[in-house]
């Protein structure tokens, strides 16, 4: 197994693209769907993008280049596996079946936010569809799912944990602390490192020393794979040899995703200020959507037809989902005080009741001043 | 006299230690240690989603031998000794309690817990909130806590204020091996995280009847370990026997001293307290870790918040000073019984 | 309101901040970011040890551009890019401290500085300590602080009372442009550890006048923001314009308010505060950070000390409540203005 | 210069030791005053951990086994060197120079203690010395190496930062960021992990699956290499090459000092609980001190004359360190108050009159009591 791998890890990042024989058992249809939902969460991006820019929502986190890497990894992943989500990770929520409404809702923080308007848009979560909470700090969810791997273990259950993280996260107390653990144990994770050549401003140079992040594996008796995140044949393909090794006991295995991010950082970002259009010219020509489309049009899998139906159609669903979500109310004061634990302690009782008084208090005051100006 | 006392038995009416005084045969005293570890091993055979890890608590049992003869008696799956990395040990135990686990982690000692601190507040802390209740995280963090065993700056710290601050967290110091040992079982059922700070000055030094069974002693009760009606002293841990062992020195001097041992810090039984602080008028709070932004600090605000027209003198604090914790002279820098007494004193005379 | 509230400048005695309201140049105005951009640049010229170092300060000058320019000026050697680990982050930087240099290190928002608190408690802070002064570490961590920016539980938090628990810390929370620049340049002087928060709702809401100079605002010294005979109303950081917006609000109903900006928040300013308070009776304590464990807890605590007798009226805390800090309804959890208003009218009018 | 390095690398961990001339040009002079030193060493660890038993010290951490990689690498520094220790490094600060009254002084921390009692037993340190100071949380010293050596390289001193660890810090946060960054900034660092075996009970094998910790190097670009820990002049140069690797800014290095702990992890340890008798009698046989013996022997720069005259004086200091540290004083009341800050600050103040009151009010009351008793 880990022969096949290894071959991967020699691919070079180049194109054109490998021909869909070269992966493997992967069906063209599987590939043509990843497209299909590449194209949406890039739709998607794009629209969170101007919203922001208009300030209709305050915030938004995306994918734009490296859906490649985000689509095929989840494409290869089981409904049953644990995902646990870094910050950029909505198409994989969306993917597996989270409504798209839903999604926007946690964009507008409004009543009908999973987390009631708790945390910042693209902080979203679901059970139901074993995706873990999304957090800010950076790295945090890779021990949580080390222990979730641990978890399926110790049960017997046959699932792995599969994680995403930047390249900066590598960085992080919880990258080396997660390895280290999931190694001794021979957990069934997958630690999947999106390098998408930035922490924010700070390029992968800086970031570390190494020539490859998948060199980290070896320190920790974990196997690690460099893989082109752009090439999704072959994320899919390690994804699963992964899986597979995990499942069969042989441990965790390291992938780094070799992908670019062609936006900024966030919504707050201004990737001018740090890049050259050089270097940004030449990795949009390595682009994944562009990559897959061109090996699935030659296969004849994929076609113009087949591309603005998936554009109209998203086009629809988010135009009706962003109208929806923007007229709804905002959570309601409760809301701030619930779920800090299973039940609310005196304390938090009596200081939502002191919150629903300075509420009180100031409608009133707004109404009077309102009145005031009526006469 | 501080180590006599850390020896004796909390007075008052509590009932939990008032064997050794009545002479009951030695077969139903326990220590600290021997409580946990028995409290432990019922939440272990009770429930297979029940694991304990930590560094060094399987093969040799901790280094306090808390959880001795547990990897024996549960294997080493349920029973771990993980590398050196106290992030790595509660991030991994943070996700086995979202799938559904019960882990029950070791930090090796309270000062060694800052390298795990990012996921206990960022994390565990918010974890239901922020997920609006889809996960929570019920996780349990036992750590030896506080001074007096010649532990210097890193190995007697008390670090509870910290995790009271944090939303989220339930902190509990028990302070007798029934309530160790209920209070434990308690932490283990509680679906949010718990951490329960074990104040290693007693591990030993403090025998008293446990009940066999798996009864449990509900969080966020306090006891009245001793009635009175001149002064509220209140102390959790070790220090409750020092706050015993004032009340009986100034009883001598005709002040009459009611006890409270909080048993759980966060959240606090508030009734408890306010119903206390009513009937005297007057407060000492006795804490072993530095003074500022201690916890002593929240319950005199929450006393003046609650209380303030009841009070007839102003609260007082007994605490660790704001320096690091020391060695040689760590007698001096523990809140001992004679610190307290002199302050139970200037308050039950102020006027 | 507290939109507006968070453009307009304090009032009072501070002078600080006054050159707006007279109609000053606008070249006199700056604001916090570009006070504190103008310290480091002062110091990084007078001090070749000095250094600053953190995640993306040095090519594009930081998130909120606070280093801007910084690099191009002084160069890639003494404004660093550091990969993305705050535990590397303050770590290298009290090796660079203890080895004769002078660090400022960014965090990037105080709610990420968790994986250093390790560094920051158990290292930084008792260096000086432990080391029997053989060795100190003159660090200042500079880091975007509070809510009001619509950042969710993970970049609003306040956590300066973990830092005010950890003795060998000084604690500092500017709130005017001439502050922020006198302050830091104090901070960088300092001979130990200095935490810098920085509240970022108000980094270009606010603007004043700062010395062109590198006058130095002493650390420990509050300053009285507004003279007033009824109630004494504390505050640091943003809140500040908070309590002077709720303070002009009472003065309507005949309320005088008296409004401490502390800046340094550890070691406090204990006489300005008593003083306040012996002329006042009452006292009211803004926090954003949640209420319980919080740094409000421990200025009621020492008033109780310092000045029981002439309390008046049970001294109030208003707060961020007591969970995580919310994203879509922040101006519900702050202590915005109404909210205090609220509490100097219930202090004034207690009898 | 890494050629030279890597073969060192390969050297077995078997007897018969290198002969001296394997060690390059380390004299036989500097092997034998280190051997002087181990020996030194050994007795101090013998001696405090009968005190300790005795009752008369509170706590001792040694480096019985270790002698050789400690003083080895000691030798190979510069005075101008910063060393960073962990615990268990004393024998390095007073090959230094540190006076052994001064030493014995810190382990009872009485009156003459250079921190004044604040500390438990070993936590020494010397400004003079360039020795940092020693805290017991596992790996925080890393990172300060890392800042250390970034200070030099700023300053551009001729220095490097030396740090000790042991095996299971290898897995601490600090660890990991101190190798990051001195990895991405080329800093004069070396990173001396001293592989004894165990994390008090915790074996290398449930630490990290690596199968060398010096493989965690390439992790973070930098040049790993296990060294033969009990092979003294093999440490000797292994860390003189890095040292001049480190002063000619190619970088620091990770040294895995291979070594073991022939006695328990401190006075409070019984490591018959964790491991066997068989495997301690086999790394008892590599003992350090049997085989730079023998190796010196050899070579004639060694004899039995010598060794009885080593340890005759350092029986002979020691006796008088500890009668003398022993009789002291304790610190002073002021000295809990002393040194948080530079200045002492109001509350500070106020605290230690409040602890003067308290002292006096005890004593007070204790000759009240013996008052009473003589009545
Ligand atoms: C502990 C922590 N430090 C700093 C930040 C601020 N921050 C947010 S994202 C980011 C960069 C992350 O880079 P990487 O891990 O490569 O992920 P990417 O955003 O490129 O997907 C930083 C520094 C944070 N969120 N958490
Ligand atoms: C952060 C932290 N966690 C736990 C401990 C308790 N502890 C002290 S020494 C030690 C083992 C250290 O092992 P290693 O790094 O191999 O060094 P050695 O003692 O073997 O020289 C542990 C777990 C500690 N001091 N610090
Ligand atoms: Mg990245
Ligand atoms: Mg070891």
């Amino acid at each position: 197994m880990v022969d096949s791998l290894e071959s991967l890890r020699l691919a070079p990042l180049t194109l054109p693209p490998p021909t869909p024989a070269k992966a493997g058992t992967e069906s063209l249809e599987l590939l043509a769907n990843v497209l299909r939902w590449m194209l949406r969460s890039r739709f998607i991006d794009e629209r969170l993008e101007k919203l922001q820019r208009q300030g209709r929502i305050g915030f938004h986190v995306g994918a734009l280049g490296e859906e490649g890497a985000i689509l095929g990894a989840t494409a290869a992943l089981k409904a049953d596996d644990w995902l646990v989500p870094c910050y950029r990770e909505f198409a994989a929520l969306l993917y597996r079946g989270y409504p798209l409404e839903r999604y926007l809702d946690n964009v507008y923080g409004n009543c009908d936010d999973v987390v009631q308007g708790r945390q910042m848009p693209d902080h979203v979560t679901s059970r139901a569809l074993n995706y873990l909470s999304v957090s800010s700090p950076v790295g945090t969810q890779i021990t949580h799912a080390t222990g979730l791997a641990w978890a399926a273990k110790l049960k017997g259950e046959r699932r792995v944990a599969a994680v995403f993280f930047g390249d900066g996260a590598t960085s992080s107390n919880d990258f080396h602390a997660a390895l280290t653990i999931a190694g001794v144990h021979k957990l069934p994770t997958l630690f999947l490192c999106r390098n998408n050549h930035f922490a924010i401003s700070v390029p992968t140079s800086q970031q570390c020393a190494a020539t490859t992040f998948a060199a980290k594996g070896a320190g920790y008796g974990v196997l690690g794979l460099k893989v082109d995140g752009n090439d999704v044949a072959a994320v899919v393909a390690a994804v699963r040899e992964a899986r597979a090794r995990a499942l069969a006991g042989e441990g965790p295995t390291l992938l780094e995703l070799d992908t670019y991010r062609l936006g900024g950082h966030s919504t707050s970002d201004d990737p001018t200020r740090y890049r050259s259009q050089d270097e940004f010219e030449a990795f949009k020509a390595k682009d994944p959507v562009i990559r897959l489309r061109q090996t699935l049009v030659q296969a004849g899998a994929w076609s113009e037809a087949l591309e603005a139906d998936a554009l109209a159609q998203i086009k629809a669903e988010l135009s009706q989902a962003v109208s929806r979500a923007e007229a709804k109310a905002k959570p309601p004061l409760s809301s701030v005080f619930h779920d800090v634990y299973a039940e609310m302690p005196w304390h938090l009782r009596a200081q939502w009741r002191e919150a629903e008084a300075a509420c009180t208090a100031k409608d009133a005051s707004a109404a009077a001043e309102e009145g005031d100006q009526d006469v | 006299m501080s180590e006599a006392v850390a020896l004796r038995q909390p007075g008052g009416s509590g009932g939990a230690a008032t064997a050794q005084r009545r002479g009951a045969e030695p077969t139903g005293e326990r220590t600290l240690v021997q409580a946990i570890n028995a409290a432990l091993a019922l939440a272990l055979e009770a429930d297979p989603n029940v694991v304990v890890l930590g560094e060094d608590v399987a093969q040799i049992g901790g280094v306090f031998r808390v959880t001795e003869g547990l990897k024996a008696r549960f294997g080493q799956d349920r029973v771990i000794d993980t590398p050196l990395t106290e992030t790595g040990i509660i991030g991994a135990a943070i996700g086995m309690a979202i799938a559904g686990m019960k882990p029950v982690a070791e930090i090796q000692f309270a000062d060694f817990i800052y390298p795990a601190f990012d996921q206990i507040v960022n994390e565990a802390a918010k974890y239901r909130y922020r997920s609006g209740g889809d996960f929570h995280v019920p996780l349990v963090i036992r750590t030896p806590y506080g001074g007096g065993i010649k532990g210097g700056h890193y190995h007697s710290q008390s670090p509870e204020a910290l995790f009271i601050h944090t939303p989220g967290l339930k902190v509990v110091v028990p302070a007798t091996p029934a309530d160790a040992h209920g209070l434990l079982l308690s932490a283990i059922d509680d679906p949010d995280p718990v951490l329960f700070f074990e104040p290693k000055r007693i591990y030993r030094a403090v025998k008293g009847p446990v009940p066999a069974g798996a009864e449990r002693v509900p969080l966020s009760e306090a006891r009245v370990a001793r009635r009175g009606r001149a002064v509220t002293c209140v102390a959790w841990g070790a220090m409750l026997y020092e706050a015993l062992a004032a009340a009986a020195a100034v009883a001598d001097d005709g002040i009459d001293v009611e006890v409270i041992d909080l048993r759980t810090l966060w959240p606090v039984d508030i009734t408890t307290l306010r119903q206390s602080v009513e009937k005297t008028g007057r407060l000492v709070v006795v804490q072993e870790a530095p003074r500022a932004c201690g916890f002593a600090a929240e319950l005199i605000s929450l006393v003046c918040e609650h209380a303030f027209l009841h009070l007839e003198a102003p609260p007082q604090r007994v605490t660790g000073y704001d320096t690091p914790f020391p060695y040689t002279l760590e007698h001096d820098y523990l809140p001992l019984a004679d610190r307290i007494a002199a302050a139970l004193r200037g308050t039950a005379r102020f006027a």
